[in-house]
């Protein structure tokens, strides 16, 4: 019997398969290991993580290190990835002409249009033409109510009020004629006076109609069709919002401005082509499908993209030691998104959902680091260290082990940094292809859609399912079930969308809705993991026809999630293939299939043993 | 004890959040703040003056008492130096969902309105 | 000055504007009215609906009907439309190898998998072999725990249950070991006894990850490839559910069979093309594209379509007294929809969402009955009625009247059953198109895909927001806002999604949240208004370019809703142009534009009133 | 009156439904199956005899009181025939949320949890 550890070192975990192999050949699997990948995958850092996946599954197999014959490790490419990410709209309001924020508690409601006058200068307005009032930080909201009312009584129809507290509900309720409130406007003292202004506050639960249309704003300022095209703009800013104000200053504007973000350049093995990047991740892909296989990209210097390019393929450089000048960009995977970012110019902290796009690359490096990484193991271990298969190879022996699963099959590797697919007719010809963008760029539009900030926050939201603390002693799921707790949840969780994690739970602070947070998950992970699935299978798949693929045999990480399993079964499902979650050896669920493969793979070629040991040692 | 709870009902039938409080000049202004707090959130109160004999009881004694008098099981209590705290009748006694210096009364205010309302508190 | 009311009869609803006309044809709008639209449009049964308008306009105007010089109404082109929605996909379970369905309160959690036998027969079970143990109707929970324990005692392994009543948290609260138990399963009798079974509980929030999974039922039951293949669909239909049960039969099956539909032929002005119904929405649109201008539309005799198209087609022949040859369909709009249906063979009333297609078709008429109707109504009010331009001019000219709007302009009239566009260089050309499908297909599509079976809660769920009451005292608005009520919400609210009309709130009796409604009513109004907006501008843009658009005023009722309008702003806003719900005269919204462009064309061609009132009288 | 409620507490820490009956055999097995409907929902519950001198009370009146008593708000009353009611305190006492016969025990239990957890009833 011979005790052999199959090792497979990923970008971020590398996991390891014990097993005794007789002398005919035949398998006894004794046990699976895993632990994080140290440092960057292919380097000789990774020795450590190696060292205690193997003492892990030694462990768990019960058998002494001391009688293992060989490690087996993946002739593996290092495929690397990296994640930038651009902004290609901007919000800029110029002089203070709208005022677009969503405070929690508007007053009133309706809409009412004047001129803007300052509390103060109430009292010496004439009686008949209808003004707004604007309420200026620190005023009392009796004070200001008062003032009102006493303008309202001597006949200044006061329309509307712009106030800077959390006062709008205090204002509106002593006031003898119900007025729109808009309320928490930081920075009231930049609003113009003496200007023709709209205030308008909708009903709970809905949203403006007047100031979010063109025609509406129009109508209010009486405006001609050439003026209204200037402000089409301001409407179009507007729309969703509970509440609003829009003050008329002669230069007054907003812009929805564009920013180039530079050209990408595609370079295919027969052609070349240039993308400009705020065309959008629809028109990159485009793009790139037309030149595919890729064989470099580069980004226009001096620009956004040349940039974020630049920052990738510095990393890679430096990870890899190889100098930047080699480092070649095999694959892109462009994904539109947005973030959320302050308005320039608002009076009141505005934010403004912008569009960006999300680049993944992804990088081949060359095998000279094995080699070293193997030697160095060998000195750790103090056992022969083979390099066997190819990675995709022995991905598929492993998935093979998967009761049910047959040929043709194709795997889906769902990783951190990349989504790898092989597809194999037969045991021995196996075709193979390294996509960019997994579970790291998932985590990452997640941090930056919601505006987290905090990409551990954002890993947790993406691995565990959601909930609201509803009351102290119960909480509510994502599917409607309600639970019940004998102790009282901490204050800080209530009312809170709370991430349920192995862990515990924990509050996300930030002020989106339980179903938001869900979307922006959900909408991740479509657009990374089954854009990516079904580019993989179109890639690997015979003539590129995915029906020609009998089984699809999910792998990896992110494989382990709660939902990108059901997603990807549900795309491929129109082609009437079966697919679906790796269970490596029946045992493993979708890990452990590299490692496994290698275990297999040896076993079959008994025969070639003492030359690959001899290569290993050489 | 049917009896007793059902007389203690007929005073607050329509549901309010209650404020007790010790009758004192120096905690007048938090009153209104507490009382401008809840009512900017829309959620209706109603302050009540500790009784007698509850002179010594704390910001928290008083909230939480203020709680379980409450037909939406919410309660804010002001001691006589105007510091507040926030309960919740679900609660434990000694576990109050929050407190603070007088400084801090109209945050209160809309804090317990929320607690009701169901929505993350004001920082 | 002359005292006129411009009438416009719509299919749903009928609309005036009453106005004095000077000398030198200047206009003086005095007010506007509608009524409910009496009968088909286009008949003579409008006449009390034009009764009615006519009445009201002139009351809020404060004028005497004795006074009254003319009533204008449009040379309208009488378009219908008709609807009618097909599924065109079945799920049939032969024999019971699956139990599907989620039941509210499963019990314990985790995966059984052993062979099915009856409660009674557990002490007849040899130890040593895992068991799933079936509790038929009417056993008490404390007796089947008895029997489960007392088994397991023996060493026999229940690993999970399958039980009539709901009683899963009963029976496992009361066992010694844990294991799942799928509950509410109605007709368990028909469960085969004997056979090999897996029983699947996720814990709360969660979904089943094995038996949602292929490979998860081969390991399960270790089925070879052949064998896995065929169970591939069972997985997929159990995708997101809590809890699950597949039994092996040797016979047993599931299929998604499609269900044939039929073929529909559009024949266009010089081409003539068949489409498969069941090859979705998006083919059949792409079609039409390709045959567009529309001459006519035909079924498969013999299948589904043919059906639905004779239907539409017999209904405008009685509606319009026009023979069925001469009805010819001008225009259709198909949507992919989604109908839960009873799944056949199903063990616990099972419901699967079946896919379908929705066609809405128009029909053009000749214009016959306008005549006769004019003749009526002059008999009836007394006074001359003149037969005025054509509808879309007339609607142009009302739409002009929007502050802000200019030309070029494109109006979309968003009605009942056709969404109509026209667009004008300057105001004496206008292109004009009547695209089948508007607010009563939203209302159907929302009344089918939430399964309700009632059109007037649809109507109402898709015209107002939505509610859900968290307690006695308090609901929960859409957008996150709390209301409070100082009397209790009846008891039928009661943690319900209420829709909250303006003649009070209405709970809505089914199980959906109230995300889940949102998301079908938000869908529905996407497919089929922004759907045709874009396609009605398309045809009538100047050279198809929506960019040589200058403005686009919406109007008609679908246009008073609270979010199509926002819809539609966001739809058009990438094309540059200003887009808005239109503001008729600056003060009837998007409402009465056809009546009072009538008018506005009478005042501007005072010359030929006499001629149009001699036609009119002829 | 502050200690009187909070004496109450003490009884009622772990927050239940509270079902108070009529001891009477007729009932028992309404009692059960009440239970079982609470148990099955996953909400616990506490039963106890009507109090001395409440002998005359109606399932109402008994699940108004046991609504009051309990942390969670909710409460059933089973009378000595096993007619049940299901209440909440914050509703008005002549305003329950249901009432049936003892044929429908199974589902008042269910009811009962479902107010509490907030899913719609079971019909
Ligand atoms: N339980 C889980 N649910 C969802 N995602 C997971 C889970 N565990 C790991 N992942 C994700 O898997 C990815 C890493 O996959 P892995 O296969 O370990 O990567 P690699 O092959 O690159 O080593 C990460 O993005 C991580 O977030
Ligand atoms: N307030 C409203 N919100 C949303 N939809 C509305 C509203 N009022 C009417 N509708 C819808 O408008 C449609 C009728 O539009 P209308 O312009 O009156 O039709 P037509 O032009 O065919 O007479 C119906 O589908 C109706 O549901
Ligand atoms: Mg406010
Ligand atoms: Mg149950």
């Amino acid at each position: 019997m011979t005790l052999v550890v199959g090792v497979d070192i990923g970008n971020s975990t590398t996991e390891a398969c014990a097993a005794e192999i007789d002398e005919d050949g035949r398998i006894g699997y004794l046990a699976g290991a895993l632990a994080r990948t140290s440092g960057v995958k292919g380097t000789t850092e990774n020795v450590a993580g190696v060292v205690e996946a193997v003492r892990d599954a030694l462990a768990a197999a019960g058998r002494d290190p001391a009688g293992l014959h060989a490690i087996l490790i993946n002739e593996a490419t290092p495929v690397i990835s990296g994640l930038a990410m651009e902004t290609i709209t901007e919000t800029i309001i110029t002089e203070s002409t709208m005022i677009g924020h969503n405070p929690d508690t508007p007053g009133g409601a309706g809409l009412g249009v004047g001129t803007t006058v300052g509390l103060a200068d109430l009292p010496g307005c004439a009686p008949g033409s209808p003004v707004i009032c604007v309420v200026g930080a620190g005023v009392d909201y009796e004070r200001a109510a008062e003032g009102i009312n006493a303008a309202t009584a001597r006949g200044v129809p006061v329309t509307g009020a712009i106030v800077h507290g959390d006062d709008a509900n205090l204002i509106a309720n002593r006031l003898c004629r119900a007025i729109p409130v808009v309320d928490e406007v930081t920075l009231v003292d930049k609003v113009p006076l003496g200007m023709p202004a709209a205030v308008e506050v909708a009903e709970p639960g809905r949203t403006i109609r007047t100031l979010s249309n063109s025609y509406g704003i129009a109508t209010v300022f009486q405006l001609d069709p050439e003026q209204t095209r200037m402000i089409a703009a301001v409407a179009r800013a507007l729309v969703g919002n509970r509440s609003a104000v829009v003050v008329r200053t002669p230069t007054g504007d907003i812009t929805d401005r564009r920013i180039p973000a530079g050209g990408l350049t595609l370079v295919g093995e027969t052609a070349r082509r240039v993308v400009e990047v705020d065309a959008g991740a629809e028109e990159i892909m485009a793009t790139l499908r037309g030149v595919r296989p890729l064989a470099d990209a580069a980004g226009e210097p001096g620009t956004h993209v040349g940039g974020m390019l630049a920052r990738v393929r510095g990393t890679m450089s430096e990870l890899t030691a190889t100098p930047v000048g080699e480092v070649r960009i095999k694959d892109v995977l462009a994904v539109d998104t947005f973030v959320p970012q302050r308005v320039t110019g608002g009076l009141a902290g505005e934010f403004a959902l912008e569009n960006a796009v999300a680049l993944a690359a992804m990088v081949r490096t060359s095998r000279g680091p094995m080699e070293r990484l193997a030697a160095r193991l060998r000195v750790a271990l103090g056992v022969p260290v083979l390099i066997g298969g190819v990675e995709a190879d022995m991905a598929v022996l492993g998935a093979l082990t998967t009761p049910g699963a047959g040929l043709p099959v194709a795997i889906l590797d769902l990783g951190g940094g990349s989504t790898d697919a092989a597809v194999a007719a037969d045991e021995a010809r196996v075709e193979s292809v390294h996509l960019a963008g997994a579970g790291d760029l998932v985590t990452s539009l997640i941090d930056s859609e919601l505006g987290l900030e905090n990409p551990g926050l954002a890993e947790e939201i993406k691995k565990f399912p959601l909930a609201k603390a509803e009351s102290f002693f119960h909480i509510r799921m994502e599917d409607g079930t309600a639970r019940f707790f004998d102790e009282p949840l901490p204050p800080d969780a209530f009312a809170r969308v709370l991430v349920l994690t192995d862990t515990g739970m924990h509050p996300i602070p930030a002020r989106h809705t339980m179903e938001k947070i869900r979307q922006v998950r959900r909408a991740a992970k479509e657009r990374v993991f089954v854009v990516n699935a079904l580019r993989a299978l179109e890639q690997v798949a015979p003539r590129g026809n995915i029906r020609e693929i009998g089984f699809v045999v999910v792998l990896g990480g992110s494989a382990l999630d709660f939902e990108i399993p059901d997603m990807i079964a549900q795309a491929v499902a129109e082609f009437g293939i079966v697919s679906g979650t790796g269970n490596v050896r029946g045992t493993e669920g979708p890990r452990n299939a590299v490692a496994t493969g290698l275990v297999a793979h040896y076993a079959a070629n008994a025969g070639l043993r003492g030359e690959l040991v001899d290569r290993a040692l050489g | 004890m049917l009896s007793g709870d059902l007389r203690d009902r007929d005073k607050r039938d329509r549901p309010t959040v209650v404020v007790r409080y010790r009758p004192d000049p120096a905690n007048r202004l938090c009153l209104r703040e507490i009382g401008a707090g809840l009512e900017e959130e829309g959620v209706p109160f109603r302050a009540e003056p500790v009784e007698r004999g509850q002179d010594h009881a704390t910001a928290r004694e008083l909230a939480y008492a203020a709680a379980l008098a409450s037909h939406l099981g919410v309660g804010v209590g002001v001691d006589a130096a105007g510091n507040t705290c926030v309960h919740h009748a679900k609660l434990p006694p000694d576990v109050p969902v929050m407190a603070g210096p007088p400084s801090t009364a109209r945050r209160m205010g809309h804090n317990a309105a929320r607690l009701v309302v169901g929505i993350a508190f004001k920082k």
